[in-house]
């Protein structure tokens, strides 16, 4: 309780309680926290690298770290072992194990059988839980690294387009003037761009990597975000708080971050959850029309595209995507509405 | 006027549903307003004044708020028994309404004199289309707008507060109500705008003989402007009679706190003022007995254990008090 | 009169505020050259309706504002050109206590922080140090010490303006101005804070600017009290002369207005039909003439200045003195 | 969801039918079976066209040692073929006007609009000459001219006759600057360098150098312009007055209607003089073209297609192929499908690799290139195994009977370990963490490949996953307009695409050294070796297309030693599907020939080889007739192997 000011204030407290009692986007937030966590750790769950190798006696896990040479386990190749068949292998021969995760396919390799040409339907016994698509690769994993790359792309183009649209916003909202006049100006006519046009113009020009196709999105996303934020920040910096800070000498720096932001962040929460899930379907959208991420990088914008060409003989990869992201947006819009009722000033209002 | 009641209210309840719970935020509230009396209906911020005039018009929120118990008669109707057609003919017609914030309460982007002719066209089927100007220019006469022909074409933000007052009670006026409630239409307001609307109501309402039920915390306002007055704490009627006898002599504990607590003007500057101590209390936490004995500088363990109920106290005068009369 | 110097004096001060960003043509007259002084230790009252300049003033005062012209002197000290960096003294010296409680606080914070946000700011004062002079000044305006780590959203409006004036206090200042600090409280505890802030007047020896638009509070609270029309003090004098012997128009036409809780003396008369002009069309002449039952040619023309017509009593009228 | 959903029920309830025995029971049908009957006894005719000499003729005013030439095909069209009909087909987009040349001119349905034949036609089968709008050929003594004799009886589509007037007019506007069309103006300025009329039918074409006369027909094969649609001139409105009007052609088809946005029309000339020579008889069958704009790609089009409103569609890519044989509209066998093998003309294709970029200069690394890239998994994957591999980087470049292609290189097989030992030589000795090799600089063996079509990341994504067995990772990066720029510019490490190419090929753009340290030059590699610059100069000044034949094997052998190009594949087919009343000869192509598909415009700048297939009106009907009554045709494969590669 020294710092009092990095507690949560009853507020915000009660506006938690109130999500809490929102079921369904309250268990939608838990289930999808619970997904994320588990994406992050989709290596050990879907890979083709084994969780654990006992070979000769020694064990071995080749799961995050170096790639571990053929040779290493008596094998003839140089190149990372295929743990699949390695696990046959020493079956036969004896010397040791191999435990392999429960989809023991990565999203990039390509499974080809002899004289059948994918797309592979679903299957138990190949473990293509949802079948591959059409050059062997497993849905389920394309699946879940694409649902890994689109929310980790999302959360931090979202956090980081909010944090500078609220630091400019406020600036704007709080200093005013030409200041804000230039800015606004600037964002007006920056907000003209067209901004998938440019991300596709680029994207079909150069295919950026995962890092600068994140700046792109940031550098024509910020300037949204700014709008909200000013207009709060206008009305709170009218507000006698904020003169009563000024009379005690607080620095427009202390002003903005102790005083403005944690009450425009009430808007900016509850605009969080729409932001990410427009993300992920702008990048979607982008993957879908091939100006997305390089490939062959598992997204599943990719999948649809896929799915729409194919729908007819794989129907399963269509399927499959289109489902997961059913669920996954309207668990993010469930959370939304949640976040927006348990922040609805109105249900709040003091009885007078 | 023959002396009937105009409105009526008769043991109203009215309960609240909150984040914590139902509460109970009006509590048997009754009384009665004759033709070309004012009623002035005083206490202090969450005391349930408004929610009772909000009752009387059947618009308390939506679906937090409702009429538990009691009835509401108007000339002699069950006002919250009628259809909801019967209730849009009433408000604004034979009852309307006045309110603290006219900026709020005025349409922003209606000229004053359309908001007028608005209601003239609800509620004044008598006055012909053509007719309607003309008798929107005199109802801003009615209530001394300066240059009303102008004003008329003025949007509400480019009048002055005062000026959109006079706007909303033309309003409240075009309807020929029997009966007008002003909710603290002059709080807001400063001091000689103030003075010149109580004017306007009081020269209005002599005019045409209609009941005013007025919503205040002053108790100055109260002096000015009313016959009877009723105070409210917590809730529940602590006090009632008519204007002079609870001024000169004020019963209820609660009633005098509040007339002597605010300084005069003839005051000694700088003095200790007397004082009513602590806060009011919250709805969520109404104490099941006296609600004011906690504040009470007279109440004894009898007052912290039993619950007093409204009784007369001499011919006109109720009061909610063990000790009425006694200190 | 003391001699003392003033510790606040305001000279001919002027402050404009642009409406809108680029319309250079509509000026709010917020303040139309004032002069006033402040002593110290006593309570100067500033009464007015709204739009009137008191609350302008006050900021004025504590160079919240930078001044369109005139001089605002502190300790004798000339703080109308001083950069916000430059002020830390003024800051500490002066603190302010605001209309709506609710509104003055960041209901984010809990009440410990709020207190101390001062000390933060202007101190360099350990944890334990700061906490132990909240709670002094807790129990000093009457809250319990438990009251440190809730939030303002759990007190009713008196306690909160309570908190507000222990915050107000906390870097011990010499100036507190208390704009309107009793207008959005209920009625019943109005007068609970109004004997608190004049007993922490007395104990702690403050100089008080007390603005309200409520004549009869500021005269109870003030020694003496300037009424504002427009931008201008009318009338300047002891709070009971005030009352007793008012000698503007305006002011008698405030006393006029203001209901007293006694029905037997109502209104006799309205102080005056028309209508207060706005701050940015502001009348030729005398401010107040438009709606001055008294008024002579000479009003349209020439601005009367403020100017004493007693022993202490200031008042700007043509036809006073 | 819905659309799965059902889609899966489709699934099933056709496998249920294909299951059922009772399909077995095929319906066979009068007109069908007489003509599948009849196409069993058609023998391949011979294509060749042998040029011969003429002596019988005699141009007065013209040299008499010249030698006329000519030569004499047989009849290609199937006597099987029956005349008339509509057929149904679609344009991508409405062209932006129906001039030929000039702005926006250069649009995919050019020829439909400049269908003139030129004065001597390309044989698809032999890539011998044919006498198009001239008769005859004949060669002037400078090496440089070549002398037309026009056919009289050429007409223009509005029945006026064609004249050597016409010709002269063409080249005088090719040479207009009104035209707005640089490339031509340049071609007919400083390539053709003159253009003469002897006569009403004679013509002379002058080319600025000395070349072999097969090359010399080559170049001097032109098309004429109908001087009297222009008035005899081309002014500065030019551009704007003919945007909607399309000339008058000498072919076999005009454009008859139009809706602008909408459709195009084209009918057959009445009488057209071409049936005259008789390797254009039983040619040409089809009296009108439909061709509506179908935007939106091919799942559009297959619609389309299968609702019976298009008449053909293209199964070109393997997946594709293998999909549609489903249909069910296939599978009763209304729509027949026809697959034909050819030799494609393909420039130099495949992996580019940049030597100007830093470790890409190591000649072992690149050949390691050859080890890495798993071209064969490829094909015999995604492809399934459909596509050819090739290994050189040239492919058909066959002309005036001799091959120019060195078919004895022959790439590697895909070997991780091989690969490994020639990126080990070329510094990469050290595998890094994540199998990809490092070298002592600590750079990683890491490529970027950049390539433009998106649907070629199927393909790439093999190829990057094999590569990493070999310690190469390749970096893929579809760029969908920027790549042939940045190809040009050098500012690429590995490129996936190719160049076009003319009948035999001049490597000299490509390898050349005075263009290595240039940028938009065709020396993409940044390649400089005075030996490879000996070659192609030799190559350059040799008029003798055997010897040239020669000097292109040994280009083609240092470029495999060099490893600049990592070739790919080929198509060696052309297939797809057409309603069964679209009849085809029992032999569908010819060697040379792409498109066979392709039935309306005939003169694409190299040859007279399409419109063999006909409407067979009586087929259409019982065809409707039994989709309506839901009989089941047995469904047939119509294919050509005479043009296999081995």
């Amino acid at each position: 309780m020294k710092k009092p000011m990095f507690t949560l204030d009853p507020l915000t407290r009660k506006r938690i309680d109130r999500f809490k009692q929102i079921k369904r986007g309250y268990w939608s937030w838990r289930a999808l926290l619970v997904l994320v966590i588990l994406s992050l750790f989709s290596e050990l769950f879907i890979n083709s690298r084994a969780i654990v190798v006992s070979y000769e006696g020694k064990l071995y896990f080749p799961t995050y770290g170096a790639v571990i040479p053929g040779t290493t386990f008596g094998l003839d190749y140089q190149y990372e072992t295929n743990y699949r068949e390695l696990s046959k292998t020493l079956k036969a021969n004896g010397k040791g194990w191999v435990l392999m995760p429960l989809v023991p396919y990565s999203a990039y390799e390509q499974d080809f059988k002899e004289g059948v040409y994918p797309p592979y339907a679903p299957s138990l016994v190949s473990r293509h839980f949802l079948g591959t698509d059409s050059i062997g690769r497993d849905i389920v994993a394309r699946l879940v690294y694409g649902f890994r790359i689109a929310i980790l792309f999302s959360l931090a183009y979202v956090f980081i387009t909010f944090f500078i649209g609220t630091v400019i916003g406020c600036l704007m909202g709080y200093w005013g003037g030409w200041f804000d006049t230039i800015f606004q100006r600037i964002i007006e006519i920056w907000e003209q761009v067209p901004f998938l046009y440019v991300v596709m113009i680029v994207g079909s020009i150069y295919k950026p990597n995962f890092a600068i196709f994140l700046l792109i999105f940031i550098i024509f996303g910020w300037s949204s975000r700014t709008w909200r934020v000013r207009a709060m920040t206008y009305r709170e910096r009218e507000r006698d708080y904020i003169l009563a800070a000024k009379a005690m000498g607080a620095s427009t720096w202390r002003i903005i971050s102790v005083h403005i932001v944690p009450n425009v962040l009430v808007v900016i929460v509850t605009m969080l959850p729409f932001a990410i899930s427009g993300a992920i379907s702008s990048l979607t959208a982008l993957d879908y029309l091939g100006f997305g991420l390089r490939p062959p990088t598992p997204s599943w914008g990719e999948l649809i595209s896929q799915g729409i060409s194919a729908y007819k003989t794989a129907p399963w990869i269509l399927t499959s995507v289109v489902s997961a992201m059913t669920v996954i947006l309207v668990m993010i819009a469930f959370i939304g509405e949640g976040l927006r009722d348990a922040f609805d000033p109105k249900k709040f209002t003091v009885y007078k | 006027m023959d002396g009937k009641e105009l409105l009526k209210v008769e043991g109203i309840s009215v309960s609240f549903d909150t984040d914590l719970g139902p509460i109970e935020v009006v509590d048997d509230v009754s009384f009665e307003i004759k033709p070309g009396r004012t009623l002035a209906l005083v206490g202090e911020s969450g005391c349930g004044k408004s929610v009772t005039a909000s009752s009387i018009m059947r618009l308390l929120p939506h679906p937090h708020g409702r009429v538990t118990r009691g009835r509401i008669s108007f000339e002699g109707e069950s006002v919250l028994d009628l259809p909801v057609e019967e209730m849009y003919r009433l408000r604004g017609g034979k009852i309307s309404m006045i309110f603290q914030e006219p900026m709020t309460a005025l349409n922003p982007v209606h000229t004053a004199g359309a908001q007028i002719a608005e209601v003239l066209d609800l509620h004044r089927a008598d006055i012909a289309k053509k007719a309607r100007e003309p008798e929107v220019l005199e109802m801003l006469k009615a209530v001394e707008m300066p240059s009303p022909e102008s004003r008329m074409g003025n949007y509400p933000f480019q009048l002055s507060g005062g000026m959109r007052q006079r706007v909303m009670i033309a309003m409240a006026l075009a309807g020929h109500p029997r009966l007008l409630i002003a909710d603290e239409p002059t709080t807001a307001l400063d001091v000689t705008v103030q003075a010149q609307i109580l004017a306007l109501i009081r020269d209005l309402q002599k005019k045409n003989g209609m009941g005013v039920l007025y919503i205040t915390h002053d108790m100055g306002v109260v002096a000015e402007i009313s016959d009877d007055v009723v105070v409210m704490y917590a809730g529940q009627i602590v006090e009632t009679g008519a204007v002079l006898d609870v001024f000169k002599n004020p019963i209820h504990p609660y009633t005098k706190g509040l007339i002597r607590s605010m300084p005069l003007l003839d005051s000694v500057p700088k003095t200790e003022l007397p004082t009513i101590h602590g806060q009011v209390p919250s709805p969520h936490n109404y104490p099941a007995t006296c609600r004011f004995a906690n504040r009470c500088p007279h109440a004894d363990e009898s007052c912290r254990a039993n619950t007093p109920a409204l009784e007369d106290f001499s011919p006109g005068r109720k009061v909610r008090c063990f000790k009425a009369g006694r200190v | 009169m003391s001699a003392a110097t003033p510790i606040i004096e305001v000279k001919g001060l002027v402050q404009h505020f642009a409406q809108g960003r680029f319309s250079g043509n509509r000026i709010v007259h917020a303040l139309n050259g004032v002069d006033i002084a402040v002593r110290e230790g006593e309570t100067l009252g500033l009464v007015g309706e709204t739009g009137c300049g008191k609350s302008t003033l006050c900021r004025a005062m504590m160079r919240l504002y930078k001044p369109t012209s005139g001089s605002v002197y502190f300790e004798g000290k000339d703080i109308t050109k001083l950069r916000e960096r430059d002020l830390r003294f003024v800051r500490r010296s002066m603190q302010m206590i605001f209309q709506d409680p609710a509104e003055s606080m960041n209901s984010r914070l809990n009440v410990g922080y709020i207190i101390e946000e001062p000390l933060l700011i202007q101190t360099k004062l350990s944890a334990p140090e700061r906490k132990e002079i909240a709670l002094a000044l807790l129990r000093e305006v009457g809250l319990p010490e438990d009251s440190y780590l809730r939030y303002p959203h759990e007190f009713s409006g008196g306690q909160r303006q309570r908190i507000a004036i222990a915050r107000a206090l906390a870097l011990e200042p010499k100036v507190l101005v208390c704009d309107e600090p009793v207008s959005a409280l209920d009625v019943s505890v109005q007068s609970q804070v109004l004997n608190l802030l004049m007993q922490l007047q007395r104990e702690r020896k403050l100089t008080m600017i007390f603005v309200s638009h409520a004549l009869s509070v500021v005269r109870h609270m003030s020694d003496r009290v300037a009424v504002m029309y427009l931008g201008n003090v009318m009338e300047l004098a002891d709070s009971l002369t005030i009352y007793h012997e008012p000698r503007h128009p305006y002011t008698k036409a405030l006393i006029a207005a203001i209901p007293q809780p006694d029905p037997s003396r109502r209104f006799d008369k309205i102080p005056f039909t028309g209508e207060i002009p706005s701050p940015i069309d502001l009348p030729s002449g005398c401010p107040f003439r438009l709606n001055c039952p008294e008024r002579i040619e000479r009003c349209e023309t020439e601005k009367p200045a403020l100017r004493e017509v007693a022993p202490g009593h200031h008042c700007a009228c043509h036809l006073v003195g | 969801m819905k659309k799965g959903l059902r889609t899966a029920a489709l699934a099933l309830g056709l496998a249920a039918v294909v299951a059922a025995p009772s399909f077995a029971q095929y319906y066979t049908s009068k007109a069908v079976s007489a003509d599948e009957k009849a196409m069993a006894a058609e023998v391949r005719p011979d294509f060749s066209s042998p040029q011969v000499e003429d002596k019988s003729v005699k141009v007065s005013g013209l040299p008499e040692t010249l030698t006329w030439y000519t030569s004499k095909p047989g009849v290609w069209g199937s006597s099987r073929a029956k005349q008339g009909g509509t057929f149904r087909d679609y344009i991508a987009e409405f062209p932006d006007t129906f001039r030929t040349v000039g702005p926006n001119a250069n649009h995919a349905y050019r020829t439909f609009f400049g269908s003139n034949p030129a004065t001597v036609e390309l044989n698809m089968e032999t890539r011998e000459f044919l006498p198009g709008l001239a008769t005859h050929w004949a060669f002037g003594a400078d090496g440089k001219t070549v002398y037309y004799k026009l056919n009289e009886k050429a007409k223009w589509s509005d029945g006026k006759p064609l004249t050597s007037a016409d010709f002269t007019f063409m080249y005088q506007m090719m040479r207009s600057p009104d035209i707005q069309d640089p490339w031509y103006n340049e071609f007919y300025t400083e390539q053709m360098v003159d253009l003469k009329a002897y006569g009403p039918y004679v013509i002379s074409v002058t080319m600025n150098a000395k070349m072999a006369p097969a090359d010399l027909l080559l170049n001097t094969a032109c098309s004429p312009r109908p001087a009297h649609f222009y008035g005899g001139k081309i002014d500065k409105d030019y551009v704007d007055t003919y945007q909607w009007k399309a000339e008058p052609t000498t072919g076999p088809y005009y454009l008859a209607d139009f809706v602008k946005g909408e459709s195009l029309t084209f009918k057959k000339v009445k009488n057209w003089w071409g049936h005259e020579y008789a390797y254009n008889k039983n040619r040409f069958n089809i009296e009108t073209f439909e061709y509506k704009v179908i935007t939106g790609g091919n799942d559009i089009i297959k619609n389309y297609f299968y609702k019976g409103e298009l008449d053909k569609f293209y199964m070109i890519i393997p997946q594709v192929w293998a999909d549609e044989a489903k249909a069910p509209e296939i599978q009763k066998g209304y729509i027949d499908r026809e697959y034909a093998f050819y030799v494609p003309l393909q420039g130099v294709q495949g992996i580019f690799l940049n030597t100007k970029y830093k470790f890409l200069s190591d000649v072992n690394v690149r050949r390691g290139f050859y080890y890495a890239i798993n071209i064969q998994k490829m094909i015999d994957t995604v492809l399934r195994g459909e596509y050819a591999r090739n290994h050189n980087i040239g492919v058909g470049h066959t002309f005036a009977g001799i091959d120019f292609n060195d078919k004895t290189i022959r790439k590697p097989n895909f070997d991780p370990a091989k690969a490994g030992e020639l990126f080990a030589k070329g510094g990469f000795d050290k595998i890094g963490s994540d199998g990809i090799r490092v070298n002592a600089k600590g750079e990683r063996l890491s490529v970027e490949l950049i390539y433009a079509s998106p649907n070629h990341t199927e393909r790439l994504s093999v190829l990057k996953e094999e590569a990493k067995k070999a310690g190469l990772e390749l970096n893929l990066n579809l760029m969908q307009k920027g790549s042939f720029t940045a190809l040009r510019e050098k500012n690429f490490q590995a490129y996936w695409g190719g160049m076009s190419t003319s009948v035999y090929p001049d490597y000299w753009e490509y390898f050349h050294s005075t263009n290595a340290d240039k940028t938009q030059t065709n020396n993409f590699w940044g390649y400089a070796n005075p030996e490879m610059d000996k070659l192609l100069d030799a190559f350059r000044a040799e008029g003798d297309l055997k010897k040239k034949a020669e000097l292109t094997k040994k280009i083609e052998r240092l470029v495999d030693q060099e490893a600049l190009v990592i070739p790919h594949y080929y198509v060696p087919y052309y297939r797809g599907g057409t309603w069964k009343w679209v009849r085809f000869p029992k032999w569908l192509n010819n060697k040379f020939n792409d498109d066979f598909f392709e039935a309306m415009a005939p003169y694409n700048g190299y040859g007279a080889y399409f419109g063999y297939q006909w409407i067979d009106q009586d087929i259409r009907k019982e065809v409707l007739e039994a989709q309506k009554a839901g009989k089941a045709y047995e469904p047939r494969i119509w294919m050509d192997t005479t043009n296999k590669a081995n």
